[in-house]
């Protein structure tokens, strides 16, 4: 193990009556660079940076960040969340209510005189975009005002770690590319480790140096996000990352181009090695599902006729759905608008469906936690 | 005849004063660590601190003059110190008040500080601050409301407080002759017009103090 | 002397009296000349009543003197030797009257109390308040204790049954005369006869340290000047 | 001897019991119209619920004589329309009670309920459901902390409740002869060891009934 | 005006010592379909659907759902919420603390029998996805569970009119897409107006029937989806609707295209009319940027040879800023991975650019409110 954060701890909540019990099972290292904590809602994020935090106690295991061990259950050892400073953005925001904004975004520079603490105060406004709220208490502000003092309160006092629950959720996209960009360039100036909690793809993708996939309190993946949203480890991940094509398949056999998974009617080549005794779903991200005109002349695998289900616009892409042969689902396929444009296809046309071999991603069922 | 209010309405200013300033830190005190915190003899702190109420004052002061008299445990570790024989003085009238008093003070603020949210006193810590500094600048800011309940409670109770400031202060005219215990005095010799005037001037300084204490709420912003 | 007398100067001292609460405005003018004839001693006046009085004391309080309304919480305080037995002098009687309400005539005497008309009766109660023993006996003497006792109300001084009386919550009510004389509210029907002594006992106590100024203040109370004030605010003395 | 502590021990429960019940309603009306709604007199209300507790008890009992006596204001109609005089009699006793408990509940009450967030009041309003049920079923139990304080307070303030009772009940044996007026007259007549006793039986019953509360509490889930 | 819904509302909060005052002032209309709200953080988004449900109350104007009407100043007339009872998700779902998801669920259910409530509520905890967690309470759930819970509770009741807060804001992609779906068909099935505030771009266009653009308090522009992100009306709109490349400029002239802009050492041609005396800014969304191989022959206005300034890869797409010739700024295109692989460009390449002269915006500088 190495990084500058080390965590490898375990926490159960019991459920209440006939529900199930939540076990989270974390094990991650990481080192001064921008994690993203990506997973489905209840998978564990919160939690997992409570802990970090020290807001929580894990049952068992060890939580290291920066050279001092945070959390051992063995050497019962437990830092407190005051020993720890970590700047922490919470889900909820959790202002003090009875305080200003200024003095909120303050309250974390003890001991600063208060030059400095006006000076820092001003900065973070201006960082935050919110000056002129200064004299404001949180009842008055808007949800998204709150979470930029919420945040301009964890960022203050340059803390050694960071830990942001989805800290963006609640802004504008304007506002939210200028802060991902600001958060990208403390975590480089003051080269710490950054934990960030997102439900957002993108932001996961364009962010992260690394990204860790909690599914149901445990890592299903961890590593870079190319790695991650191009070649998740499961179905839960590529669920996740935006792989919303996913279809049961039956092995048929190995071809020239590599082996042939089939699906309804139709066969799908993949270059992934496919052992003949599992069972499988593949999957394809929708933006690698490329349609062409009918009376084109497109020859390969994975190239099959069909018919448009259906066509979503979402202002800057298309969603093309089309029918698969033989059975009741549709395949989505992404472009954007000017190629939507060139096709000249609507609800009924024929098409033709083209899917690169080396896009098909294929996963085994019901693969156990990674 | 207003010249018979005046020490009275002093002494017990006094008394009410000190005894509601002792009750606010010792009950702040005692109410942040029945709320917050768990150890050992918890419930017979509780017990202890609400019994006072139940008792009837005069009890309260039998007991008080047991405790303080030169013969009690405390009276006497404090004579031997001092010199200082408390009963009969007006700080044992602060005793009283206090002793009465603090089980409201109690009751009032832990019900407040445990309603606080938990999480802003995490958010807190994670900020750096002590359980102490949270403590004066978060959890009691936002108990707030409570606390200022206890407050006037607990001065209005020792303003009205008699059974158990007779029985450890006595009733000493020029010395702990307070409102409550001159309006006995001159009821019980018959000089209603005398007592009448002592409980307008009374409920004249409350309602004072309460008006005063609505300010300090108002200032104390939230 | 007992109480803080840190403050006190030298060559003064200061005595504490405790004297029960139907002494009141008879005593505030003893210990006025008192004080006024002896300049050297200061007296703290405590008033409250005879049993509160008592307990105090048997509590420990720093009591020199102590005036009661009645012989029995002497006699508690003489049976522990908390008094220097030799200094206990009665100062002053008091006689027990029948009391109604200012304007009703039900009641001329005190066999009227046993009509069926007369449903509520107050009077001292007879375990702590010495009036209401008195009263009960002069009730007893006179065979009517029986047949009203389920008309009585026991208040805890002398106090409440005047008020009671005054605003016609009850019918009658016993009194000492001299707090009948207080109020003209009400009508003093007759006084009771009672077998015993309605006397008020007041002896130094046998924790004070100032025992020479004590007896000052109890041979001032005894002595001419303490008889008249006390015979002016209604009390019977020798 | 102990049955000497019986019917005491019954009267008490019986009065202190009912006066709490009547608190709690009254105390609850009360306290959510002064934490939640705006309206002349309202600082009149403040004013005179605190009242009794900057009075000396007996002044409250005195008042309270002339307003339930036979020729009282309220107890004069009440004996007009019922026959019924109601001094002397344990349910003077509760009103009693009653007075001098009320503050207690009113002042840790209405802080509580100011506190309570008004956002999830509104919540309930969009559900459809009226300011009363939302105060049943959302305000009051948030402020579930404050209002078992307030409770815990008028019961043992009600248990220990002495100068009031006194002056509107009388102390007739088998009648309205409470715990406290009980261990008073013990101590008053010297009967130490019976006053004793007593006090150990109200502690007890006082400790029975405070855990009592505290189960309630754990009962009444938020 | 006509519509189910007319809002024509003047509310104003006065800011804390020297900061500006907030002045809302919205108005607008929609039959029974799908609004999306669509503004800045603190643009007023919240106040407007508060003073909807009864919960703020306007300084003047008026506000008729479904020919009720809610609130008339003129005629001192305001609706209690339990008389408009909308299904409002608040933006910090506000639940109850002292009820379980289930009591919370069925809150809004009075008057109906246990059975009906029992039954409703497992209809709801399945359309949400939090099926085992109804007797869990509000603080052992996560926020996007929390929310989840909020939705169902404001569902519950099918109610008249639905006011929705950022009510995806903290959930992931996957339940996400799914509760778009139900949310676009309980509208339908309902046949009730539905407020919506997203800060998703493209959740706002493909949900909305209708949008309604708020800037600083007032409506900027409100219309469909496509007139509102294809034509916004002005820069602050522009900037919401994601067209994220906005130049100042100069005007030229006129050409065979259309009208002429100087920016920098390049010129823009628009077919949108241009007057001579105004100041103008013209913007293009990033797709609208196509980029081609420097070597490739071109003709055509809005050609022009750059060098590419950097990359950013957003997982399902890539982001490539190129230098404007002659300035500082950069101009931001975006592509599919596909035609990004297909250029074979990479920062300090050279490449040629391509705008279409019917893609460029054109906004007037400092345009007054719309
Ligand atoms: N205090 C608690 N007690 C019991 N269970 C809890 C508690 N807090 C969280 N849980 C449960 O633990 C699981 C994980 O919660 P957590 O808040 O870590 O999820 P999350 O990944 O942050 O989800 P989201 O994206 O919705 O915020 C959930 O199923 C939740 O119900
Ligand atoms: N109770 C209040 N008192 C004073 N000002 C307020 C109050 N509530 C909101 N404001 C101000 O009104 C403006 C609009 O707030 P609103 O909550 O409507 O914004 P919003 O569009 O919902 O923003 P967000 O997307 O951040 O939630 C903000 O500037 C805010 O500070
Ligand atoms: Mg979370
Ligand atoms: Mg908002």
């Amino acid at each position: 193990m190495s990084g500058n954060i080390r965590v490898d701890i375990k926490k159960r909540y019991s459920g209440q009556e006939d529900a199930p019990d939540f076990n989270l099972d974390v094990n991650f290292t990481a080192s001064n660079e921008l994690v993203v904590l990506f997973g489905r809602s209840g998978s564990g994020k919160t939690t997992t940076l409570r802990c970090i935090a020290g807001l929580g106690k894990p049952d068992m295991g060890f939580i290291e960040v920066n050279g001092k061990v945070y959390f051992d259950s063995e050497l019962k050892k437990n830092l407190s969340p005051q020993d720890r400073r970590p700047g922490y953005v919470f889900q909820n925001y959790a202002l003090f209510p009875h305080m200003s904004v200024a003095k909120n975004i303050t309250y974390g520079l003890k001991g600063k005189s208060d030059a400095a603490k006006e000076q820092r105060l001003h900065e973070m406004l201006g960082l935050m975009h919110i000056t002129g709220l200064q004299n404001e208490y949180p009842s008055r502000l808007s949800g998204g005002q709150k979470q930029r003092v919420a945040l301009a309160r964890a960022l203050a006092p340059n803390p050694d770690i960071l830990l942001l629950d989805e800290p963006f959720s609640a802004l504008d996209m304007v506002v939210r590319m200028r802060l991902r960009e600001r958060i990208h360039s403390i975590q480089e100036t003051l080269d710490i480790p950054v934990l960030f909690i997102t439900h957002n793809p993108v932001e996961a993708f364009t962010l992260a140096d690394k990204v860790v996939v909690l599914h149901e309190g445990s890592v299903h993946q961890e590593g870079r996000p190319e790695d991650v949203f191009y070649n998740p480890c499961n179905r839960h991940v590529a669920e996740l990352v935006g792989v919303s094509n996913i279809f049961d398949a039956d092995f048929a056999g190995k071809s020239e181009y590599g082996f042939v998974l089939n699906t309804d009617s139709i066969s799908i080549t993949t270059t992934t090695n496919v052992d003949a005794d599992s069972s499988y779903s593949w999957g394809v991200r929708p933006e690698n599902v490329h349609l062409h005109p009918a009376r084109e002349d497109i020859s390969g695998c994975n190239v099959f006729s069909t018919t448009v289900h259906s066509v979503v616009n979402r202002g800057a892409s298309r969603v093309v759905a089309v029918d698969i042969p033989g059975g009741g689902s549709v395949l989505l396929s992404e472009m954007d608008n000017r190629n939507f444009g060139k096709l000249d296809i609507g609800p009924g046309s024929e098409c033709l469906v083209e899917i690169d071999p080396r896009d098909v991603l294929v996963f085994a069922l019901e693969e156990p936690a990674g | 005849m207003l010249e018979q209010a005046i020490f009275p309405l002093y002494i017990t200013l006094k008394i009410a004063t000190l005894s509601t300033i002792l009750v606010v830190l010792v009950g702040l005190l005692i109410s942040y660590l029945l709320a917050r915190r768990d150890f050992t003899g918890k419930n017979l702190v509780d017990i202890l601190v609400t019994l006072p109420l139940v008792l009837p004052p005069t009890v309260t002061g039998y007991l008080l003059v047991i405790l303080l008299g030169k013969n009690g445990v405390l009276g006497q570790s404090l004579f031997e110190m001092t010199g200082f024989g408390i009963l009969f003085t007006w700080q044992a009238a602060v005793i009283a008040a206090f002793v009465v008093s603090l089980p409201l003070m109690v009751k009032t603020t832990s019900a407040a500080i445990g309603s606080v949210d938990r999480e802003l006193e995490y958010v807190a810590y994670t900020l750096g601050h002590s359980e102490l500094e949270t403590a004066l600048f978060v959890t009691l800011p936002l108990a707030k409301k409570g606390i200022i309940a206890g407050l006037v409670l607990s001065f209005a109770r020792a303003v009205g407080e008699f059974g158990a400031t007779l029985m450890v202060a006595g009733n000493i005219p020029g010395k702990t002759n307070t409102m409550s215990l001159s309006i006995y005095t001159a009821f019980q010799s018959g000089n209603d017009s005398l007592a009448n005037i002592l409980v307008v001037i009374l409920v004249i300084m409350s309602l004072v103090s309460m008006a005063a204490t609505a300010k300090l709420v108002n200032r104390w912003k939230v | 002397n007992s109480t803080a007398s840190s403050a006190q100067e030298a060559d003064s001292e200061e005595i504490t009296v405790s004297a029960a609460a139907s002494l009141t405005e008879s005593y505030r003018e003893i210990v006025k000349d008192f004080e006024a004839d002896n300049p050297d001693i200061k007296v703290n006046l405590n008033l409250a009543g005879s049993g509160s009085l008592r307990m105090q004391i048997e509590a420990g309080a720093p009591i020199d003197v102590f005036a009661s309304a009645s012989q029995k919480h002497m006699d508690i305080l003489d049976m522990k030797n908390m008094i220097v037995a030799d200094s206990r002098r009665d100062f002053a009687r008091n006689s027990l009257v029948l009391i109604v309400p200012a304007g009703t005539n039900q009641i001329e005497n005190l066999e009227d109390l046993d009509s069926e008309e007369i449903t509520k009766i107050a009077l001292g109660n007879p375990e702590t308040a010495p009036v209401g023993r008195y009263a009960k006996q002069g009730l007893e003497e006179a065979g009517l204790w029986k047949a009203i006792e389920g008309k009585t109300i026991f208040a805890e001084n002398v106090k409440q049954v005047l008020v009671y009386v005054e605003r016609g919550e009850v019918d009658a009510g016993f009194v000492y005369m001299t707090d009948a004389q207080t109020s003209d509210k009400i009508r003093i029907v007759e006084e009771v006869p009672v077998d015993a002594d309605i006397s008020y006992p007041v002896a130094i106590l046998a924790d004070s340290e100032a025992k020479e100024a004590s007896q000052k203040f109890i041979d001032f109370v005894t002595g001419p000047e303490g008889k008249r004030i006390l015979e002016e605010y209604g009390f019977k003395v020798e």
